[in-house]
């Protein structure tokens, strides 16, 4: 208990003595923070677009017409197919959507009025468009549904090129979010180090006068870790602030509420203010702790 | 600013009961300090001192002389194990630095109270916060050091200066506050580099009987100095080097041998 | 002469003297210049994605058929239409690209097969597909040619929706990028500034007996700036050397040569560097040079 | 690792050419260095200085005394123009510190040639590159700078200690070393505080000896002692400095009053 408090008003005094360089070292970790913290922001929130775009691949299963088989397909026929795919955990929930041939005339004046108007009767099909979970199923999932030849069903597509291009893009945005995090992180580790490592360097003859009074190890490391602790702290703290400030008053004033489209999400707030915070303390105590086994040994 | 306790009265006389009856080099392990042949090479062809020997025993009064790089620093900086011998056998307070653990180096050196020729203060905390830190280092709980602080900042004549950093201090104002830190927590031994240097005739003489009263307590006095003056007077014990050797160990010597 | 050489010399042994600190300087630069290049180079391309993304957006102006005029279009009233988009300084040069209703019918024949093959003639019509310099003008273009009222043109159409929502997109991945840029520039200059800072702090005694031994403040600052410069340079490089090493090695070796669509194409890497090493070197210079102007004052 | 240099001779005896034959501070516009009332208060209550006057000629040896704290190295920060008084006016060879732009200052202080009490040598430099600083300062050419360095450094015996770094020198040596750089440009004023402070009998009488020749080619020597001993036998002008105010100036003095 009294050891605590020693511990603690060392760290105190420490602190207010070394303004100057623990003022630099917070700043650096604010910086590398936010950094990393507009990372993680901007990336998730790229990847849920990703995922997003993604859902716009589709497997599309064509009923059959009077025209393209021998009969039309019945209600029995589309009632099967429909409790097959249901039964199927690579199908999203509610991702099942009939389109009646009615339907889809309606979709395709909409796109060119020019080819409908002149129609004598509607050439298309009633059809399933069948949303999987991940894009990547969409594969998987329309060679099943060919292999169970359902009668009534006359073809079973997805826009191969597209579904490929779409979850080919999705990798390469979620490779590039992973790269530029880790990468973030560990340019925030390196440079944490590095600037506790020179505001200690500044004070090596200052530990190396307490080992020579009879300070042990602990005793000198204690005040420095804890310093460490409140400069990762104070920094990661001061950086979520600033995220914070970001996100409620400089975002929405330059890009005027673009998404209220609340498919695409960034990482919440919470988890990243979490995140950052973890990050600060165990940089901080970590990058003292280990820089000062150098000057220890005296 | 005036500071009564130290007077120019005169060094008192030889007290016959710190005397050391021993012979050079005698290993003893009840010894305050004892070298044994100790060579210590800072590099190829600077030899700072060459197989001296020699046994302090507990309650000496020891002067240490010699010319400027005749080793002296270098002795201290042995016994504090801030330095290893290159060759030679060291014991302080019984213990065998060779074989001393990491781990026990910050207890030897509670036990042995040193001023720094260079006084070695920390530069970010008061006389009074550097004198307390060799009491925080060893546990002392907070109101022995708000009582032990103050009396012996008092001692060295600097009760006006307690809440003054190193930087606002004088330079014989720095050295009193590291005088005042190497005994305050009443060491066995204590060892002083030139304690005097910076101080006038008359700081140096209450400095000295302030030494003199500490000794008289018990504890073994090691002090490196130039004051031939002091050293003559005194007639104590006299290790005298000579680059790196040792050359004269007299029971009561002076400065120069006779 | 003399004097620089021995300004060059001095800052020399200040270098090597202080390895330590020189090292956490140069490792700073070179971890903010890698982040700064990283981020060029990624915002670079996908300003150029969303740029060649933004070629989809076209002008499309339908010629009369039969069916949806009097008569229908002449030779002459497509080489009128023609001579006039081609005088428009908006449009892309050989932007402007004619689609006969044949082609039309066979695109369309492509897409949706079976629309087309009931279809007792080419209800399309002839048109031509009018590519602008910047997708921001296609709403321009295209009243500008309907206010022509050119003979022989039934419609002028863009894809309204689509080109709105392109154009926006393409702003914001601009204004990300940009911002991104900017935040890493400053965060940049004030690491470096905070390292250099450290580092001088930790040798302020030395600058003090410096000054008091006579020395004038440029001939403290010299050797100092010099150094800065020497570490502003040095991380720079590195940093550029990584990036290189980067695109032609990790890269390749992650996303195997996604794109060799040429369109898409990041800023050169030649102008990234030397914008990187520009930078590095003044912020080195600059750094030293205002940190120290504190010191200097004894 | 002998010093021939410096032998214990006998201190020459007082040369009559450098008296002082002027009274207590009267304005001399051509003085070495002239304090007129200067008060140099650091912070309120610590008045280091109150109302110091005196005017040192040219070519005179001065010494400096006074009780630790007695504000002396003050003295030698406001010359140096390290700080700036309080009240009170300081010229340094025929120059009104006040007065003076910060742009002048460095040649201000190549003039005045200071032996700290702390040494203040840069830490990264070896013995003969930080003599060689000074040098470099005013922009002396390296002929010249490898020809003097070797030869001041021999003069304070140092001459085999040329490459070691400040941290590889005993207390006495880097004091030398400090010594040599405050004159190896003949600056013609030359300050020292307590150059002897850190060196044995022996060496310090040869300092003394080099200081005094130093004096003898011109040059005006302010010198902080408490070596009462030296200062007994040289019998030069003396200034006592108590608590902040000139106690004595004496022509011939002691270190203690009559
Ligand atoms: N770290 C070191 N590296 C190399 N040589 C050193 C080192 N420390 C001291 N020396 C040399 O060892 C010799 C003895 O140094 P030491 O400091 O023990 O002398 P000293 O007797 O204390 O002298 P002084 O009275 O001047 O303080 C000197 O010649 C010195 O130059
Ligand atoms: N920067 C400072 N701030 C506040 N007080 C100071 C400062 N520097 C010195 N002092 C005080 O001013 C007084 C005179 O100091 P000074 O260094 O001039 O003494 P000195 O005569 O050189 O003593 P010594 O012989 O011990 O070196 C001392 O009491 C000291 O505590
Ligand atoms: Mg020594
Ligand atoms: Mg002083």
């Amino acid at each position: 208990m009294t050891q605590l408090q020693l511990l603690l008003a060392e760290s105190l005094r420490s602190l207010r003595a070394s303004l100057s360089t623990t003022f630099a070292a917070t700043m650096t970790v604010l910086i590398a923070m936010f950094l990393l913290g507009v990372s993680i922001a901007l990336g998730s929130w790229v990847v849920s677009w990703s995922n997003n775009v993604k859902k716009d691949v589709q497997v599309k299963a064509f009923f059959c017409t009077e025209n393209t088989c021998a009969e039309a397909v019945s209600d029995q026929q589309v009632g099967a197919v429909q409790r097959w795919l249901e039964a199927d955990p690579r199908i999203k929930e509610g991702g099942v959507t009939f389109v009646s041939k009615a339907e889809a005339l309606e979709i395709m004046r909409e796109r060119s009025p020019e080819l409908v108007k002149d129609l004598t009767y509607n050439p298309l099909p009633d059809a399933f468009e069948i949303q999987p979970k991940r894009a990547e199923d969409v594969e998987a999932i329309a060679a099943d549904l060919r292999r169970q030849t359902f009668a009534g069903v006359e073809k079973v597509d997805y826009g191969r090129a597209t579904a490929r291009r779409i979850i080919r893009v999705g990798q390469v945005i979620s490779i590039i979010f992973f790269g530029v995090v880790v990468l973030l992180l560990a340019a925030s580790g390196l440079l944490i180090a590095n600037t506790i490592r020179l505001s200690i360097y500044a004070r090596r003859r200052e530990i190396e006068v307490m080992k020579l009074v009879g300070a042990s190890n602990w005793f000198v490391r204690g005040p420095f870790m804890l310093e460490g602790l409140f400069t990762g702290f104070a920094g990661a703290l001061l950086a979520v602030i600033l995220l914070l400030l970001g996100k409620e008053i400089a975002l929405p004033a330059i890009l005027g509420r673009v998404d209220a489209d609340s498919d695409v999400q960034a990482l919440a707030f919470a988890w990243t203010a979490l995140i950052l915070l973890g990050l600060g303390l165990l940089l901080g105590a970590a990058g003292s702790g280990l820089t000062l086994r150098r000057f220890l040994r005296v | 600013m005036t500071e009564p306790e130290i007077t120019d009265t005169a060094i008192p006389p030889l007290s016959v009961a710190q005397e050391n009856e021993n012979g050079r080099a005698v290993p003893v392990a009840g010894a305050a300090v004892m070298f044994d042949s100790v060579t210590k090479v800072y590099e190829p062809g600077v030899t700072a001192l060459s197989d001296v020997s020699f046994v302090i025993e507990k309650g000496e009064f020891v002067f240490v002389v010699g010319a400027s790089g005749s080793g002296k620093s270098t002795m201290i900086r042995l016994i504090l194990k801030e330095l290893d011998p290159t060759s030679g056998r060291i014991i302080v307070g019984g213990r065998d630095l060779s074989r001393l653990r990491r781990s026990k180096i910050p207890q030897l050196r509670r036990n042995v109270g040193c001023v720094f020729q260079d006084f070695k203060l920390l530069p970010n905390r008061t006389a009074a916060e550097n004198v307390a830190y060799a009491l925080k280092v060893q546990g002392e709980n907070q109101n022995s050091i708000r009582r032990k602080v103050p009396e012996v900042l008092s001692l060295v004549g600097l009760s006006h200066k307690m809440n003054s950093l190193p930087d606002e201090l004088s330079g014989g104002e720095q050295q009193r506050v590291s005088i005042a830190r190497a005994f305050v927590n009443h060491p066995p031994l204590l060892i002083c580099d030139e304690p005097t240097g910076n101080l006038d005739p008359d700081t140096s003489v209450g400095i000295m009987q302030l030494l003199y009263r500490i000794n008289r307590s018990g504890t073994t006095i090691l002090m490196v100095t130039h004051d031939r003056e002091m050293v003559d007077k005194m007639r104590r014990r006299v290790l005298a080097l000579s680059e790196g050797k040792l050359e004269r160990d007299e029971r009561r010597g002076g400065y120069v041998g006779e």
